[in-house]
């Protein structure tokens, strides 16, 4: 789950780090009283959770209350790479003299956290990391030891940051860690950390993504999930435990298992056709919840056909037979269906399936092959 | 015959009483796996599966009465790092985690934490392990496979059965199917297990099962070039799904442009190991 | 530094373990007016850091709140060990059904906190160690993965406790490890642990014993020392960075290092001297700390003769001679010194020395038996 | 001619700018110590005791530029676990550790830490190592003992210098002396020094002095018993010692009855190792 800007560095505060003064406005008006507490000049910024802000528009530098009001207006208006801003953040504007990039993320590779510093933040950063790998430097940490102020100097010094700044650099690179760790975080990040013009440190961009397996343990945090920002389609998807992503072709695809969904529709694009969604509906899923991922399948008009791929294991063959079959007693469809069901319980679950009127396959290639046919010329590459 | 796990498992089943607890335990009981106990705390000293199967109260005293050697994890994910760190604690030798959803920052503690310990641990998020004809731990189905010379390593779980069923239509046989579990962190690596399956005389050629994220099918790439003898055969997972959603600056520099399925399928081919186009059709690349 | 069991129930009532309700009083009146507000009964505690309060009677159960006044009375006039008793603490009165012991502290074999737990808790509890080591279970805290649940419920299995109790049990002693780690204790403990009546857990009486090296980063923690009951002499040694005992004997010993300092007394008692105390200035001493702790010597009645032993290494001996030497002008003394400075500049020690009328030794065993012999038949053993 | 120091030690001083750093640091250049550097963070670029030794902010820069094999610390105790744990970050093989009142947490921590990483502390709270003639590392005075075949190990500070003095008077030279410092939790333990000089084969007798406290002499005594064919004669500081302050029932309970002066002389004894009654009869013991 990611956290809006405003929010990451309300966090980072939390933890010591500077950020600028500022406040969140839902309304143009209110960004003009906010603009006038603060003192111009101050930054209008859209709060959404996609990159490509600045190169949108979004973020714009103003001088008077007037001017943030009709700022704040027209970002209120726009859609970012098709998300419309609903919230501004008004910043006081800082005079800047340099940028520094400051993160920590998990590698996978390490298995360990690992925080990056670069002397050249600022939005060109994954360029940087790209053209100069060695200016941004990396300090692995030990999940069990945690963060220490050693490393935080050996950044200090990798990256040449003046003498005069350490102190605070290593007091926002401990807090950021201490951040990052106390809300179970996958990534938290400060770009830029920049060195103003009367020669402080000031956290001026921040973002942060939580582990969405960890939000049980911080229901505070997990209010803040932004659902506006969210397809409708994607919300009731979380809401039962699924996963599921929408894609632009016409065989709806219902698998259990990230994998198995993965290579179910490598198989539909291999025999021509396109999936209209990734639906993983995890392991051990009840009828319940199958019942509910049929219907959204259901509810994407471009779905022409709908395909079945369960290989039983948690998952119980009878209980997805059992929930497709109360989804057909509910909903009036009449679009070919194509199942396969393997594995934990399938003579149970193929036996109630008999009753209704689904074509079955046997292997993962006939059922694509199937469902293929059946979406008929609809699916075309 | 096996790698891991064979007749002489004597395992446990850490929350045997949940609802996938039990099911699957009357399942490994009924493919003959010698559970010999069920660990659910505060139902100690009663009996599951028509007096089958004892539950005790910690895995300690389980393993005290029983003397189990391998243990599998079905608690719920808040609860799971604490069952597999308890089973380190009580000296199991064998853990394997069939939970789904345990926090990455949690996994990489115990991980951490399990390096300097050395027991095993296979998962989280895994299906299991099973040694067809001779043990199963964990929930893949047991009927979709036979004995055979094939060793399987998989990071999915349903994709594994749909390749251990695809071998059977085609009456090839299994000697250890292992699925390391698709969390970001977990206990056993590819690698672990090629170098298991090339040192067990009864496996004669090997299955990878890899999907797209990290760095794991490159370096197994890596390993098969400088130890495998034996014949390796590969399926990559997502080759046509959309880029997954962006972590951020950080995420895109400490990955790089690492995680594709065609730079994975690209590292076997370049060791000589042959990556089928869908599951279905590994069993003629094996021929 | 040890707290008081008020401080200690309080600090663990932050970390969700239950407490008896309960205040501290200065005076009997406030007692009285406690109890009333709690409601009788309630037991009237001396609160002093010394063990064998209860045996000494400075435990008191009363019915009404005249008996508490009448009890806080007696109790606040009394000496327990030596040590005044200053405040009593008025808790409300428990049934108790039975008692369990509960702590943490350090074992420096296994070089790990170690959590244990018995199910024959009470003043009883080191007997029960001598003579029932079993009934005692221990389980070791690995120092960076920190206190796990299951290491909880090995213990509550193992002291056989009611299943009803285990959710009690598991969080507080989680908690208890947490009050433990958060004040960078030596000791936490519960003692006892009882099951009331009413069958809740509730931690009766409470020890903590937190590590002075690491005060630095507890300054709430180490506003709690009592001063009232360190002697007067100690309290000043310890503003100086001094390490210093009094002792019974007539030689006055002053060692840079406790090992050496404790090897010094075992030659003065080899030799049949007594020594007047234990006084180890530690590394690096200044000519600012050697003279506070020559003055603290000289403080005491009982020493007839003085013996330095410095052998230098981080503690420089011409800083020592410098603090001789500014004591000697400052105090008025007739007593007989004995020095022996050897190592890091002892040729400008002993320069400096050589000017005062100090008897000079060159080995340890010729210090002990010139300070022994001035000490005269004061130092009869 | 000695375990851990010699002429190749290549040495950083952390804290080297301290009041005690500077001082022993030019005390053991006059010593003979290579001194490559010394780390203060602030500091880099800065030269000490005359363009002798260069100052570097950090000790990943000072390994990276002068190859040193060892650091000493002086830092301190609020600062210290971070240094330790830097020194180690930066592979120095040979941690010395000179601060003392490090909080016993955070040493409980970095030497897990430490336990995983392959390298050696020394201390903390210690005075260091000292090869006469050699290498002199942390804070024992040179001047009071000459090269020799006893090997030196010491749970005291100044109690060592005491015991290597009563042994140049006498005419008796010292491999090595090593300082383990006087703290419950440190990086190394009486047998691990035993071992080293066990198998030195320019050690002919080892020197114990131990104190009250703990239990490690009586695991030294274990030790010799089994490992040591070398002499071994000891010291005990604290026959005389009044009980000390107690920790409540549960330091009673984990310490027993150990930790006192006659257990330790009893142990050491019962293994052939001689104890001697005061540090100046050390010699005649060796003799």
């Amino acid at each position: 789950m990611k956290l809006h800007e405003y929010r990451s560095k309300q966090l980072f505060s939390k933890f010591g780090i500077p950020i600028p003064r500022g406040r969140v406005a839902m309304t143009a008006h209110e960004a003009k009283t906010i603009a006038r507490e603060l003192g111009c000049p101050v930054v209008i910024k859209a709060q959404v959770l996609v990159g490509g802000r600045g190169k949108a528009g979004g973020i714009r530098l103003v001088h008077t209350p007037e001017e943030a009001e009709e700022a704040a207006t027209q970002v209120l208006g726009m859609q970012i790479n098709g998300l419309p801003v609903r919230k501004v953040l008004v910043d006081e504007a800082a005079e800047i003299s340099s940028e520094i990039y400051l993160g920590v993320t998990n590698d996978r590779a390490i298995r360990s956290p690992v925080m990056m510093a670069s002397a050249e933040g600022g939005v060109d950063i994954e360029e940087v990391a790209r053209t100069h790998p060695d200016k941004i430097v990396r300090t692995y940490i030990d999940p069990l030891l945690g963060f220490q102020d050693h490393q935080a100097r050996y950044l200090a010094v990798a990256i040449e940051l003046a003498r005069d700044h350490w102190r605070e650099f290593i007091n926002i690179a401990c807090g950021l860690y201490r951040a990052y760790k106390s809300s179970d975080a996958t990534l938290a990040e400060i770009n830029p950390l920049v060195i103003t013009g009367d020669n402080r440190l000031l956290a001026l961009d921040g973002k942060m993504v939580l582990d969405d397996n960890a939000l049980f343990r911080h229901s505070d945090l997990a209010e803040m999930r932004d659902i506006d920002e969210e397809e409708a389609i994607e919300r009731e998807a979380r809401r039962f435990g699924l996963s599921y992503v929408k894609l632009d072709g016409s065989i709806g695809c219902m698998v259990n298992g990230a994998g198995l969904a993965m290579a179910t529709m490598d198989v539909v694009k291999l025999f021509g056709g396109e999936p209209a969604n990734f639906l993983d509906i995890g392991g051990g899923a009840g009828a319940d919840k199958v019942s509910a991922a049929l219907q959204l399948i259901l509810r994407d008009p471009n779905v022409k056909v709908v395909m079945f791929n369960i290989f039983g294991g948690i998952t119980r063959c009878d209980e997805v037979a059992r929930g497709i079959l109360a989804t057909l007693e509910e909903v009036d469809t009449d679009l070919p269906m194509v199942a396969r069901l393997v594995g934990t319980n399938e003579e149970e679950g193929r036996r109630l399936l008999a009753e209704a009127d689904l074509v079955t396959a046997t292997s993962l290639a006939d059922a694509a092959e199937k469902a293929v046919a059946l979406a008929g010329k609809g699916a075309s590459k | 015959m096996s790698i891991l796990i064979d007749k002489n498992t004597r395992l446990i089943v850490q929350g045997i009483t949940g609802r996938e607890g039990i099911f699957h335990t009357s399942r490994m009981l009924a493919y003959g796996t010698q559970v010999v106990a069920g660990v659910t705390p505060g139902k100690g000293g009663e009996w599951v599966l028509d007096g089958k199967v004892p539950v005790f109260d910690t895995v300690h005293r389980a393993v005290e009465i029983t003397g189990a050697n391998a243990s599998v994890i079905f608690v719920p994910a808040s609860f799971a790092p604490d069952a597999i760190l308890e089973a380190s604690d009580a000296n199991v030798p064998l853990i394997v985690c069939i939970t789904e959803g345990i926090p990455i920052q949690d996994m990489m503690r115990v991980r951490r934490f399990l390096d300097q310990d050395g027991v095993r641990l296979v998962g989280p998020n895994s299906p299991g392990l099973l040694t067809p004809g001779g043990c199963k731990v964990g929930i893949i189905p047991g009927h979709i496979t036979e004995p055979g010379n094939v060793g399987i390593v998989s990071r999915s779980g349903t994709l594994t059965y749909e390749v251990l069923y695809a071998l059977k239509m085609e009456g090839i046989g299994v000697s250890t199917c292992v699925g390391i579990g698709g969390d970001p962190i977990n206990g056993t690596s590819f690698t672990d297990i090629l170098g298991m399956f090339e040192a067990d005389p009864h496996t004669e050629k090997v299955v990878i099962i890899g999907e797209i994220g990290g760095r794991d099918e490159e370096i197994a790439a890596e390993y098969i070039s400088e130890r495998m003898t034996k014949q390796v055969v590969a399926f990559i997972a997502g080759r046509t799904a959309p880029p997954g959603k962006r972590m951020g600056h950080a995420g895109a520099i400490v990955e790089g442009g690492t995680g594709l399925a065609v730079d994975k399928i690209n590292s076997l081919e370049a060791v000589g190991a042959a990556v089928a186009e869908h599951p279905e059709k590994i069993p003629d690349l094996l021929k």
